[in-house]
Formats: structure tokens, sequence, C-alpha cells
């Protein structure tokens, strides 16, 4: 028996640290829908929802629930395994990525060296249950905002991914736990300042990444109804929407760790630093991703539709002039040692 | 636990699988440019465990560059796919006879 | 120097911050949402909701099968038929208005002779069967019995504009 | 059998699975995610062999943007697959007998009397503090700088020809350019005229 427990003890462990990680993620997605609502209504002289539980409180469940109890609906003529297997593509990269996302200096589920990459690769992976859903399904719209879909997430991942070359050549590391680390100090030393545009063509390239407004056409529900994902219902769609709205949230706690200084506290260094010793790391990352999530929520509050040539053209002649040119720059700052963060 | 024997094995059914792959599609480019890719991936494989056993990092370098090659390669193989599609209609070999008198 | 103030302006993202500023604005104004059921906003004593027909105040039925509202009908919703009675008078048999067809554009009660057809101020309905959106004559009847306080206001309220 | 042998013959099942369906399927999207699948248990089996930086950029560059353009081409163009599939018996006994000739072959001079646990010996797993990127990186920046320079302008070069290879201008098409449009003036579009009012007659 105890030869037994020695042998499970450690997967068990590690399914815990999963679940545990996992299942306040999945709550976090629902209230994010319910926050989304709620912001964007208020953004609109609207007050969102209110009808279930206590000022809305249950809205994400009951939908949730709704979701649950419909029919998946498969089309005649789809490719039936493709179509079912679609979903989770697209959830699956969405969660294996929070394996190497550090919470505090000591908490994190697998502390990889090369963690940024990883995390690359399987956002890049993500592309591929939007694709395959589109062609599954055998419908012109669905397969019409696949291949839009597919060309941005490919076309901005570039873009994304000079911005994160610069994070990594300012930590000196692909180990998001050190890139953090590198950026000990105060708030003048998070990489927002020196990375500034990196920063805001990082922010900008996540939402057209996770195809969000102004850059969801993709879905574009005036043009080609939900694009993709027309022909999915019941739990199959509620897959996807859980898949968009955690590769939100992963995105956004990316950024914070990136950008923001990830757990440190922001009076770090300053003179009120003692009264916040108290607070726990995590909060910190928590209330960051917060600020950023709510920065997506406020874009899609605000911009219309891009054309698809202007989302072209802005992510390959607009951003990656940027970020290449700013790649120089850091190039040569530091070369130069300059300022608290290269030296 | 696993001997270099069985990752060269398994590289040579790989390679063996996608030569059968040229015999067997030998009409539609797309297959014939996929069993490239994956007769190059045999030869990765080969490497990576040669230098993972010998303790030498080189192995790693050329799969690195073939990886970069075998990338440029399928970018340009599809361009060149697409064009004669365009032209043609048609991804089929035997139709490309313009130069046979 | 046009051109390079125009760059200048797309690369700090001018126009974004603005459109930003003005949703930011409005996140903190006073919410003008109606809660509908518990809170109604006010209407007019125009409103042009659900019909009903309307009786004198002895109790006979105004409607004289005169038809004008059928014929006005631009959505041919309406159906009259019409027979004489014993005592003489011409009145109807059949008075079907199909609400699927309809458009509340309000021409039949325009068009009524003797104030019998109306629209009233009711417009929380719904139907659960196939056939219930066909009003017959007893239905729009007992509508009008019913809401007749409030529909003979409305008419004495609108009367000196008419 | 221990855990990592398990793996191992797991994943090279996978693995040969993926790489037969690709030659075989009948339709040219199924042969694109099968060679997904075969990269995907290859990077696993790449984990095995300690090149961590290799595997996940095998997952990054291969199966997140090349495959990607595989099936993109794969999905647009309209292929008629039946003509492509002639022959696809006729060969199959001269493919398959070529193809086991090699592996025979191969078999021969790999087995494992040759290159078994007990002529190439099993490496120690290297500690916790071993990083096989900045290992790779190191000789990568210095002894290869020169191959690796070359690698990135193959890479250019491959672009511009992809590029140039696939682009063609439409004369009959119309463009909008988003740079004039934004930068549009109010005084460029609106010309307010005074006017008299006309005489009455």
């Amino acid at each position: 028996m105890a030869e037994f427990w020695e042998l499970i003890r450690e997967p068990l462990f590690i399914v815990l640290k999963i679940v545990a990680i996992v299942a306040p993620l999945m709550l976090a997605v629902a209230y994010l829908t319910y926050a989304e609502r709620k912001i964007i209504g208020y953004m609109q002289v609207r007050i969102g929802p209110n009808r279930v539980g206590p000022r809305g409180w249950l809205q994400p469940i009951a939908d949730a629930l709704k979701l649950l109890m419909k029919e998946i609906i498969v089309p005649g003529n789809s490719d039936r395994f493709l179509f079912l297997i679609a979903p989770m593509l697209s959830l699956a990269p969405a969660l294996a990525a929070w394996a190497v996302l550090p919470f505090t200096d000591t908490l994190v589920l697998a502390d990889i060296d090369a963690s940024l990459l990883y995390i690359l690769a399987l956002t890049s992976m993500g592309v591929y249950g939007v694709i395959i859903a589109g062609w599954a399904t055998n419908s012109k719209y669905a397969f019409l905002g696949a291949m839009r879909s597919g060309a941005q997430i490919v076309s901005y991942e570039i873009a994304m991914g000079f911005a994160l070359v610069g994070v990594l050549i300012a930590g000196g590391s692909l180990n998001l736990r050190e890139i953090v680390l590198a950026q000990q100090g105060s708030l003048l030393h998070w990489f927002w300042l020196p990375l500034f545009p990196l920063f805001i063509i990082y922010f900008i390239s996540s939402v057209a990444e996770t195809n969000r407004a102004p850059f969801d056409v993709a879905e574009g529900e005036s043009e080609i109804v939900a694009g993709f994902h027309v022909e999915y219902s019941g739990m199959a769609f509620a897959v996807f929407f859980l898949a968009e709205y955690a590769n939100m949230i992963l995105l956004a706690t990316l950024a914070a760790l990136m950008f923001l200084g990830g757990w440190l506290s922001p009076f770090e260094g300053t003179w009120i630093e003692s009264w916040f010793t108290w607070v726990p790391g995590v909060f910190w990352l928590l209330a960051k991703t917060s600020l950023i999530l709510f920065f997506y929520l406020w874009l899609r509050a605000t911009f219309p539709r891009y054309r698809y040539d202007q989302i072209m053209r802005l992510g390959w002649k607009v951003f990656i002039p940027i970020t290449i040119v700013w790649l120089v720059v850091e190039g040569a700052a530091v070369m130069a040692d300059i300022g608290p963060w290269f030296d | 636990m696993i001997a270099l024997s069985d990752y060269l094995i398994l590289g040579a059914i790989l390679f063996g699988l996608s030569v059968a792959g040229i015999f067997l599609n030998r009409k539609n480019v797309i297959i014939l440019l996929m069993a490239i890719e994956l007769m190059l991936l045999a030869v990765n494989m080969n490497f990576i465990a040669f230098s993972y056993f010998l303790g030498d990092t080189a192995g790693q370098v050329f799969v690195f560059f073939i990886l970069t090659v075998a990338a440029a390669e399928a970018a340009i193989g599809l361009a060149i796919l697409v064009v004669m599609f365009r032209n043609r209609q048609s991804i089929n070999v035997d139709d490309l006879d313009t130069m046979k008198g | 120097m046009d051109r390079f103030g125009n760059f200048l302006k797309s690369l700090t993202l001018r126009e974004m911050r603005k459109g930003l500023g003005v949703t930011g604005r409005y996140l903190f104004k006073r919410k003008i949402t109606v809660q509908y059921p518990d809170e109604k906003t006010p209407q007019s004593n125009r409103f042009r909701g659900l019909h009903a027909l309307r009786r004198y105040p002895n109790g006979e039925e105004r409607c004289i099968a005169c038809k004008l509202c059928e014929a006005v009908c631009p959505a041919l919703a309406i159906t009259i038929e019409a027979e004489e009675r014993a005592d003489g008078t011409r009145r109807t048999t059949r008075y079907d208005i199909d609400l699927f067809k309809c458009i509340y554009c309000g021409f039949c009660e325009e068009s009524c002779p003797v104030d019998s057809i109306v629209e009233t101020r009711v417009f929380e309905y719904s139907f659960e069967n196939r056939g219930e959106n066909i009003m017959t004559k007893e239905m729009l009847l007992e509508i009008g019995d019913r809401h007749e306080a409030q529909i003979a206001a409305d008419r004495v309220a609108d009367a000196p504009y008419r | 059998m221990d855990f990592e042998r398990f793996i191992f013959y797991f994943l090279a099942a996978v693995l040969v699975f993926a790489a037969g369906r690709v030659i075989t399927v009948r339709n040219p999207v199924h042969a694109v995610l099968h060679l997904v699948l075969a990269f995907f248990t290859c990077a696993g089996l790449w984990l095995l062999l300690e090149a961590e930086f290799l595997a996940i950029t095998l997952v990054l560059v291969y199966v997140g943007a090349v495959m990607v353009l595989f099936l993109f081409v794969v999905m647009m163009l309209d292929i008629n697959v039946s003509p492509l599939r002639e022959g696809f018996i006729k060969y199959l006994p001269v493919g398959l007998s070529v193809a086991a000739l090699i592996v025979i072959e191969m078999f021969l001079v790999v087995r494992a009397r040759n290159f078994g646990a007990d002529a190439v010996a099993i490496p120690a797993r290297h500690g916790v503090d071993y990083s096989n990127t900045r290992e790779l990186g190191s000789v990568l920046y210095t002894d290869y700088v020169y191959p690796f320079e070359i690698a990135a302008v193959i890479l250019l070069v491959a672009m511009i020809a992809a590029i140039t290879l696939t682009m063609r201008r439409r004369p009959e098409t119309k463009y909008q350019n988003p740079v004039d449009q934004v930068a549009v003036k109010r005084a460029d579009r609106v010309r307010l005229v005074k006017m008299k009012a006309e005489e009455r007659q």
C-alpha cells in the first residue's frame, strides 16, 4: 500500500495543482463575461444584467446551465469527428499554457526554462481550432470566417512575437519567473516604460489574436453571421466561448507578467512600500491582469470593427516595422547600458 | 531505458513510410511535399538521438538549420503549387507536360 | 508638414484616445435604463396598441359594418362579414383582425365613422398557440368592455386636435 | 516496463500511425492534420531526448506556421482528388516493397547489436540547472554564427520568393488607401459657397 502511495503521490499532486489552476480559471472566465456585459452596458448608459440573483451575479451560471442543456446540432455533410473535436482544439492550448505561468516567485506548476517559447508555441496552436471548425462545418460563412481568422492570427503572431523578443532582450531570459524578477525595483523599473511601443503593440496584437472587437472580422455578425462557429450550438459553442475568454485572460496575465512586473508591488521603492507588505504578490498580479482585461472591454465598447484589409495593413505594415525599429533602439540601449533597465 | 537503436529504428520506419508515400501518391504534389517533410522529420529524429547519446550539441544545431531550410522549402513549394494551380486548375504532376515535346 | 503631423497623430493614437475618453466618461454617467416590468415609460394618449371594438353606453355595439376599415387597411388584416339583424339594422357577424398582418398604423381607427374600432394602450400580450393571433369579434368587444374607461378618456383628451 | 519506456512506445506508435495515415488517407485536409499529429508526437519524443528548445520550436514553426500554410493551401484550392489517386493501387506493391527494403536495410545497420544500450551507453540525465536553450544558444552564436546568419538570409530569400511568386496585380480590382481616407479633412470634401438669393421674378 505504501509503495502504491509512493507511486501515485506525485502524479496525484500534479493533477490537484492543475485542478487548482483550472477551476478558478473557469470561474474567472464565467465572471469575465459578466464583467464584460456590465462594463459595456455602463459605457452605453445601460445597467447590464441585473435579474438573476442579486445584481445579476448568477447570470453567468444561468447562461452556462442554459448552454449545457441545449442540443448540439451536427450539420449534415459535415466532417463529424473534426466538427466535434474543433472546440476542444481551441480550448486545450488556452488551458495548457497556464502550466508555466508563475503566480508568485515560488508558485508555478512547471518552472521550465523556455517557458515563453512554450507559450508562443501553444498560442500558435489555437488557430487550428478555428480553421478546423470552419472547414468541418462545410458552410461558406464558417469557412470564410475561419480563413479570415486564421490569416489574422498568423499575421499578428509575428508582431506579438517581436514584442516578446523585446521582453526577452530586456529580461535576459526565456523564463517568465526570471523576466519578472528582472523588473524588480520600482514602478519605473517595469518593462512597460522602456518598451512602451512594444507594450502597446503587444496589447493590440493580443486583442487581434483573440479575435475580439475591434478585430472581430472572424465572427463579424453583420456580414458572416458568426464566422467559424455559426453552426455550433449548445456545449460545443460554449467551449469556443470559453476558449476565447480563457485566451483573453491568458494574454492579459502574460502582459502583466512581462510588462507590468507580475506579482511585484507597484509601491516598491517608495516611502509607502512598508504599508503594503502584508498584501500577497498574487493579489498584485490579479489586479494588474484585471486592469488589462478592463482595457479589452473598454476597447470593445469604443471602437467599430476594422475592415479586413485595414487589419492586414495594420499588422504587416505598421506593427512589424515599429517593433523592428524599437528592437534596434533597445539593442543600442542594451549595448550602452542605459538607465535602470539595461545595466 | 530506451537505447539509441530504438530511436534509429523509429527514424528508419518513418523514412520508409515517407518513401512509400512518394511512390503511392506520385500525382498529388501536396502529398509529395508532405512526404518530404516527413522524411526530413525522420532525419531530424536521428540527428537529435545521436546528439543526445553522444553528448554533442552539434546535432541539434543541424536540426535547427534543417528546420529553417525545410520551412523555406515548404513556403516556396507551396507558392509554386499555388501558381501552378492558378495556371492549370490542377495539381496533378501528369499535367506538367509542356516540355515533353 | 501636414503629412508629418498626420503621421504623428496616428502614431500617438490620438483619435483612439479621444474615443476611449468618450466611453470612459460615459462609464460614470447616470444610467437611463428603465427597469421595464417594474417601471414603465409614460404613454401617449394616441398610443396604438391592441385593437378593441366599442359599444354605446346602452350596450349596443357601435360597428355598423360599413367596411371602411377593411377597405383602408393597408395590410389586409381585417375581415368583415355582415348580415341584417331582426330589427332591420346592419351589424357584423364576423369581425376578425389578424394581428400578424396588422401593422398598427391606426387607419382603421381614423376611418371609422362611429368610433367603433379603436386601438387601445394595451401592448403586453402574447400568443402561445397557432391561431391565437386572429382576434374575433367577441374578443375585440371584450377588450373594449374591459378598457372602455381608458379608451373614452383618451378620445376626450385627443378631441381638440381632431 | 518503466514509465519512460511506456511513453516512448506510445508516442512511437502514434507517430507511425499518423505517418501511415498521411500517405494513405484520401482527403488532403485529413493528411495535413495527420501530419500535424506526427509533428506533435515527434516533439514529445524530442522532449524525451532532452531537446526542449527544438521540440518547442518544432511545434512553434511547423505546427504553428508551416502546417497552417499547408492547410490554407489545401482548403482554398478546389482540388479534384480522384484523378490524383489514380495509380495508388498499381504502385502499392512497388512502393511497399521499396519502403520495406529501405527499412530492412536500415534496420540491419542500426539494430541493437550496433547501436543498442551496450554499444552506445545511455547518458545520464542532466540536472535541474541544465538549460538546453542556453546550451544550444551558446553553440549557435559562437561556432555556428556564420551558418546561422546564412540561414536567416535563406529565410529572407524564401519569404521574398514566395511573395513574388504568388503576387499578382489585378488591374481590374479597385483599392482603397486607408492612409488617405484617414487623413481627409472636412475642407477636402465640403466647400461652403456663399450665394445671393435669386431675384423674385
